[in-house]
């Protein structure tokens, strides 16, 4: 029988989580998955577990066509097997790329049950190892979805404007791969989404619906890869903001690692290229993660959970929100040490210096 | 006698010579603006016996009007007698004048108002009187019978057996009505004058002892002049604004065309004269398909010369199929089509100017260039069947657009790009003479006549496919085996009336079918012209199929015409077959006996034939 | 042309029927109104004697708003007329090319 | 034809399954021959989806006019409706076939003629045309609606529509939503309600985006042209692919323009989907397609049913003629079935 978008709902277990990184997520938004596992453990009180053996999906590589499939899919069976070995059975993913090649090679294995078998073989004979399929497989921005009204409970700061009490305009974007290739296996379907607006709603934020909000970030696994094609990456990515623009969003919210990066460091590229800004009152527009969101809300300190990480500035965003933070502290580490600063001075300094 | 004045001749001297002076300034600034050479054509001219033959022709046209009479007596019939009474009511009241008077030399007015100034009795010459009044009363009448003529056209054309009269112009229709006040008047005035005098022949005498059988006539005499004087007047001033103005132009133009000045592309002073010369007579009007296909738009010629005339912009220019039917039918002869093509302006867009010229096939030299034309390749009928004739011939040919990616450049000229039209004549010249032919032949009028008119190709020889056939068969290079069916030929514009080819293709004809049934007159448009851009699908199939059913009034077995655009443009709208001459022949010729009938042949007339042969199958 | 970073970004290729500029259109259908009818066969230009009429002479894009921008390939006509022979809806296409040049120059997009 | 008196006629009973322009011509036809007909219709009122439009192509007559002559014609004492009445199912009962109703005992008849109809196919299964979702996309059916309603219906905050798109082929030759087939009807649909636009707001610029234009119907190429032509209605070749609310709630859409082999995006304040046929359901129904026929080039009687027939839009998308002739050529069917009987 056929769905219609908003029947389209998922399973999404309730505790005992085995959790995946992702390579890029941890790479450009170090804070992000501490700090999730943090939420999980500490506010929500979850048992969340991650095993230092764990590695890449190398999805990247396989998007790209350096990764074989029956490789990929024996790496993904290793990872199903350290799940395993630990006794979890529900498992969250990190990353959209990764949540879309699990579901991808789960899928697979349902229609090609021999494919599936020759993968066990493979992982036996390189490491010995055996798996079973997860018996929960969830996105991570999944499980803020589920638990948003917890997190909504427990928030010091909400997703207004302290001064004008209006809701602060949030694009939502979520990854391609979250829904895109498997509907069923996303909260609202591919065509709309529920997973990030849940959160951005229950936060006392609104969403944003334009045009363009299904098109792609422009991560394109070929083409930011090699540098004379990222101009296909990148005007993905203008489409996307300039059908955004009008409606003057005040922050973009990602639930994919490669999104997330994408729309924050093309901005900067742009700006540099043509100079043009797409932000309301000539800014750019800050773009957070779903775990950095919910940090945010759940009142951690901006420099604490990474977010002078960021190539867009979020100065302005926190002083919309009411959040106090320390000028002097953004690149400094725990030991007061600096951790560096950005080759583009406008883009590091505080908002109202400027 | 007592003086010859009276002040109510001051208005019509006061008119005329207005418009005398008109003319004289007229006259000289056409002469002043015709291109040097035309100048000299005519100064050259003016005393040679061409003098004489324009003098005979002003006759015969501009009073007898033969043309007219020639196409429609009725019609000829009311501009005769209008133009030739009118001028005799002045040659012998002049000469009447002169005889009572006797003097030679006196005002104008006196002759024309000459039986104010002479009522009849009480002269010793009386005697004389009635012979002179009766002579001028016919001629009166004759006039005034032309004149009802006229009013009746104005009001139901079909009486004088048109179709369609034209519309007026407002000065025309002031002028029209002066004109048509001046002989009624006249014969009011001289009768008034004869009832008062008892003088007068069987018109104005009968009327003028009518009127006194009433009243006493007397009192009304001078205003009657007056009246007669004052409608003179009016019309000789509008007369130069009005078509009337053809009167005195039109006798110049024959004149100039004498002397053999032509319009040219550009405007000259004999431009202006055709202009002027164009009496709206409206004969183009049923001339022109579109009256059926498009009635009530006035894109005729006329309408198009008198909007030229009034310096306005002509309507529906581009409707114009180009045909050149008007021109033909035109009975003052002016040059309409080169006209048209003048108010097509350059908007210098430069196109076609796509192809380098084709490296001529070179190697093997050819001695006769085939050019089917881009149409042809519509309809490959015609292409294939020239492919069998040059075989059968034993020509040593060569097809030149194969490929059908050769453009002659006429179509631009008639859609006024001249620039642009150039350019691609200068390519396809190249290409020709590349060849190393000497004789080329064509299957598409409009090419040939682009070809014939302005291409400079030297020495090599063009013919349309009908002329190639034609001497093909005249020299039995190939032979025929005549056909059964009757047949009836068209004459497309561009080779008949555009470059004069007309008894080739009936020759051909005759030879193919037992019985040519083409309808006489003119030839017509197919309605697939590319004269008029602007003409949609329904009234190019509605000038189509009228040309159809006229073309086959004679009820013919099939339709030959000799262009591809006429022939597609034909098929769909008629009921019997259409053909190109090209496929008449192939379909009759008899195949594969060639050399066979050659040796024969060169028994018996062989020098003669070697000429020929060179000059048709080989060319040079 | 490329920016600091060693590549350039590509322009949209998209038509925005919203930004078009259809004066050229208006006004010649206004003439021409069976132009109008064009059903994009594309007979007219796979007839056009200019041999690379299919690409370089596209009639049936004059429909499309966004061809206006700039009609390339027009000053390749002949102005032959064999496409109005061909033309299944009858358009006097030779007339709709004159017209739009005439337009396009007026307008300032002449090629 | 005309039965011969004594053969079939009076003595004879024929149920009519569904009272629509197919189930009323059947009806009537059969009245006319003395039958009696048990008219069955699930709805309070006779006419089917006849009632929901405003006007019919290609001539543009008054959907409620043909629906007046249409009671009319079954407006005959020999005809029992049952208006508000749905049959469950019919069963073979000696010879002839029971009709088992919404009420009381089963109506026993000597054949059956099923004239069930469609269903519309249910435009939020294209979510990606967010129907259901925002409130400028709409269906032709809800546009038949609005244009019943009135002009003001139309309006955008107030002011005409700057433009309107129709998308065609929605739920129809279409895998993803499992129609393999084409509806036949929406195609010439779309070129009639473009016109009506036209006429209502001729500013307006009016789009139809289209797979393939299917004018098969007698008129139907002539008013295609006619949109074209005479209201200046654009028709270009693509489907649109996605549609999204813009910031001023105008319908944002996405398609590529196939002709031009280049995307293209426009906004509109309609959107019009034509949504194709959908098999409705019946009594016989057996699967979720339409009705099949033993005999289907030269008539409609249901396998292995003898003296059931299919009428109408039930076997197939028709147009109302269509569904009229089919209607009528059933019940020359019953007839002849009948007489073989005997």
């Amino acid at each position: 029988m056929t769905k219609y978008w908003k029947d389209y709902q998922k399973e999404i277990a309730e505790d005992e989580f085995f959790y995946v990184r992702s390579c890029i997520r941890q790479n450009f938004f170090p804070g992000a998955e501490n700090l999730f596992i943090d939420i999980l453990r500490n506010k929500l009180g979850k048992a969340i577990f991650e095993d230092a053996d764990h590695t890449t999906c190398t999805g990247i590589g396989y998007h790209s066509d350096i990764v074989p499939l029956e490789t990929i899919m024996t790496v993904v069976a290793r990872q199903f097997a350290l799940m395993k070995e630990r006794g979890y059975k529900n498992m969250i993913v990190s990353c959209v790329t990764s949540f879309g090649i699990y579901s991808e090679i789960l899928d697979l294995w349902k229609h090609d049950p021999a494919l599936k078998s020759k993968i066990e073989g493979y992982l036996k004979e390189a490491t010995g190892r055996t798996f079973e399929e997860p018996g929960n497989m969830v996105h991570a921005s999944d499980i803020l979805y589920k638990f948003r009204q917890e997190i909504a409970a427990q928030a010091r700061y909400r997703l207004v404007n302290h001064e004008t009490g209006q809701p602060l305009k949030v694009v939502d974007h979520i990854g391609c791969h979250y829904a895109k290739t498997f509907p069923e296996r996303g909260v609202g379907g591919a065509e709309f989404p529920q997973v990030l607006t849940g959160l951005i709603r229950a936060w006392g934020g609104e969403t944003v619906d334009y045009p363009e909000r299904r098109h792609c970030c422009g991560f394109g696994f070929r083409q930011y890869i090699l540098q004379p094609s990222r101009g296909y990456s990148i005007s993905h990515s203008r489409t996307k903001l300039e059908s955004m623009k009008p409606y003057e969003p005040d922050l973009i919210v990602a639930n994919c690692p490669g999104c997330s990066m994408f729309l924050d460091r093309w901005q900067y590229t742009l700006e540099e290229t043509d100079g043009s800004v797409y932000g309301p009152a000539n800014e750019k527009i800050p773009v957070l993660t779903h775990e950095e969101l919910a940090g945010l809300v759940l009142g951690y300190d901006p420099w604490e959970i990474g977010l002078q990480t960021h190539q867009v500035p979020v100065e302005g965003l926190l002083e919309k929100m009411g959040i106090p933070y320390d000028p002097e502290k953004k690149y400094t580490d725990r030991s007061g040490r600096v951790i560096g600063h950005p080759e583009k001075i406008h883009n590091s300094i505080c908002h109202e210096s400027r | 006698m007592e003086k010859l004045f009276d002040p109510f001749v001051i208005l019509f001297t006061a008119g005329f010579s207005f418009a005398a002076f008109w003319f004289i300034y007229k006259v000289i600034r056409w002469f002043a603006e015709l291109p040097a050479s035309d100048r000299s054509l005519v100064l050259h001219g003016i005393f040679s016996v061409k003098t004489l033959q324009a003098l005979w022709e002003t006759v015969s046209e501009s009073l007898l009007h033969r043309n007219i009479f020639k196409r429609n007596f009725r019609l000829g019939y009311m501009h005769m007698s209008l133009a030739f009474g009118w001028f005799m009511l002045i040659v012998i009241g002049n000469i009447e004048s002169t005889w009572y008077s006797g003097s030679m030399f006196k005002p104008l007015y006196v002759s024309v108002f000459w039986r104010f100034f002479d009522p009849g009795p009480g002269f010793p010459e009386a005697m004389y009187q009635p012979g002179f009044a009766m002579v001028m009363d016919f001629f009166l009448l004759l006039v005034l019978s032309g004149l009802g003529f006229a009013m009746i056209k104005r009001f139901r054309s079909k009486v004088v057996g048109m179709k369609r009269t034209t519309r007026q112009h407002p000065v025309d229709r002031w002028a029209l009505t002066a004109l048509w006040m001046i002989f009624p008047a006249r014969l009011i005035a001289e009768s008034m004058t004869c009832g008062t005098y008892g003088t007068g022949s069987f018109l104005t005498g009968s009327l003028g002892y009518l009127f006194a059988h009433f009243f006493n006539p007397q009192p009304l005499v001078l205003p009657a002049w007056w009246f007669y004087s004052a409608v003179l007047c009016a019309f000789f001033v509008l007369l130069p604004f009005s078509r009337y103005a053809h009167i005195p132009s039109e006798p110049v133009l024959i004149f100039f065309r004498k002397y053999g000045v032509r319009t040219s592309n550009l405007s000259t002073g004999y431009t202006d004269l055709s202009l002027h010369a164009c009496s709206s007579c409206g004969v183009c009007i049923d001339a022109c398909q579109l009256s059926e296909a498009l009635p009530g738009r006035p894109l005729q010629s006329n309408y198009f010369v008198k909007s030229l005339r009034h310096r306005e912009t002509p309507n529906h220019q581009w409707e114009c199929l180009l045909c050149g039917r008007c021109e033909a039918a035109c009975p003052v002869g002016v040059s309409l089509m080169p006209l048209r093509q003048m108010q097509r302006p350059d908007s210098g867009i430069g196109l076609g100017l796509a192809k380098a010229p084709h490296p001529g096939k070179n190697g093997h030299r050819v001695n006769v260039l085939y050019f089917a034309g881009c149409m042809s390749h519509l309809t490959p009928g015609i292409i294939e069947s020239m492919k069998d004739i040059f075989t059968q011939a034993g020509a040593k040919w060569q097809f030149l657009d194969a490929d059908g990616n050769r453009c002659c450049g006429r179509p631009m000229k008639l859609a006024g790009q001249t620039e642009a039209a150039r350019n691609v004549r200068l390519k396809l010249e190249q290409d020709i003479k590349a060849t190393g032919a000497s004789l080329l032949v064509t299957s598409c009028p409009i090419c040939y006549r682009i070809f014939n008119e302005e291409y400079e190709l030297g020495p090599i020889r063009i013919v349309h496919h009908s002329q190639y056939i034609n001497e093909l068969l005249e020299w039995n290079f190939i032979r025929i085996s005549k056909s059964g069916m009757k047949a009836a030929y068209h004459e497309p514009c561009e080779l008949g009336r555009g470059s004069g080819i007309r008894k080739e293709p009936r020759n051909v004809i005759s030879a193919l079918y037992s019985k040519d049934l083409t309808p006489p007159g003119e030839g017509l448009c197919c309605g697939g012209s590319l004269g008029g851009p602007a003409l949609d699908i329904a009234t190019r199939k509605a000038v189509a199929r009228g040309a159809v059913s006229q073309l086959t009034a004679n009820d013919p077995d099939l339709l030959v015409t000799s262009c591809p655009l006429c022939k597609k443009t034909f098929r769909p709208v008629s009921e019997i077959p259409v053909m190109d001459i090209a496929e008449a022949t192939a379909s009759c010729m008899v195949k594969g006996e060639r050399l066979a009938e050659a040796k024969g042949e060169r028994r018996e007339a062989r020098g003669e034939r070697e000429k020929k042969e060179i000059k048709i199958r080989v060319g040079s | 042309m490329k920016n600091r970073f060693g590549f350039e970004i590509q322009d949209n290729r998209q038509i925005d029927l919203d930004l078009a500029d259809d004066r050229v259109n208006d006004e010649v259908s206004a003439i021409i109104r069976a132009w109008r009818s064009c059903l994009k066969c594309g007979n007219c230009a796979a007839v056009c004697p200019e041999g690379e009429g299919v690409y370089k002479l596209d009639l049936s894009a004059f429909l499309d708003l966004s061809a206006f921008q700039k009609l390339t390939g027009l000053d390749k006509c002949y102005l032959c007329g064999k496409c109005q022979l061909v033309c299944p809806r009858g358009i006097p296409t030779r007339f709709v090319i004159m017209q739009v040049i005439n337009y396009m120059k007026e307008y300032g997009k002449a090629v | 034809m005309n039965p011969d008196k004594q053969s079939v006629g009076k003595r004879n009973t024929v149920a009519v399954i569904g009272a629509g322009p197919a189930g009323l011509s059947a009806a009537s036809a059969l009245a006319a021959l003395d039958f009696e007909v048990h008219l069955f219709e699930k709805e309070s009122r006779e006419g089917g989806k006849l009632n929901q439009y405003h006007q019919l192509f290609p001539a543009r007559e008054s959907a409620s006019e043909v629906m007046g002559e249409l009671l009319i014609s079954v407006d005959k004492e020999n005809i029992i409706r049952h208006l508000g009445l749905g049959v469950n199912s019919i069963k073979p009962s000696d010879g002839g076939w029971a009709v088992h109703h919404g009420d009381g005992e089963p109506i026993r008849s000597d054949a059956v003629i099923v004239a069930t109809g469609f269903d519309f196919f249910d435009a939020r299964l294209k979510e990606e045309f967010g129907y259901g979702i925002y409130s400028r996309v709409i269906t032709s059916v809800d546009l038949e609606k609005k244009l019943n309603e009135g002009r003001e219906t139309l309006l955008h905050k107030g002011t005409d529509p700057a433009a309107i798109a129709f998308v065609h082929c929605v739920g129809s030759r279409d895998e993803q939503v499992g129609v393999s087939y084409c509806s036949r009807l929406c195609c010439i649909t779309g070129i009639k309600q473009a016109i009506e636009m036209k006429e209502l707001f001729p500013e307006t610029k009016v789009y139809n985006f289209y797979i393939d234009m299917r004018a098969f119907g007698t008129g139907y190429e002539e008013l295609y042209r006619k949109a074209q032509e005479q209201y200046g209605v654009r028709f270009i070749r693509g489907r649109v692919s996605e549609a999204s609310e813009d910031a001023e709630c105008r319908i944002r859409l996405k398609a590529e323009d196939t002709l031009m082999s280049r995307p293209l995006k426009v906004s509109v304040d309609w959107l019009v989907l034509l949504v194709g046929m959908r098999p409705g359901c019946s009594p016989v129904q057996t699967d979720q397609s339409f009705l099949g026929s033993d005999n289907p080039l030269t008539g409609n009687a249901l396998p292995g049913m003898p003296g059931v027939y299919s009428a109408g839009c039930c076997s197939g998308p028709m147009s109302i003629p269509e569904s009229v002739a089919s209607g009528r050529s059933a019940a020359f069917q019953v007839i002849d079935h009948l007489n073989s009987k005997q």
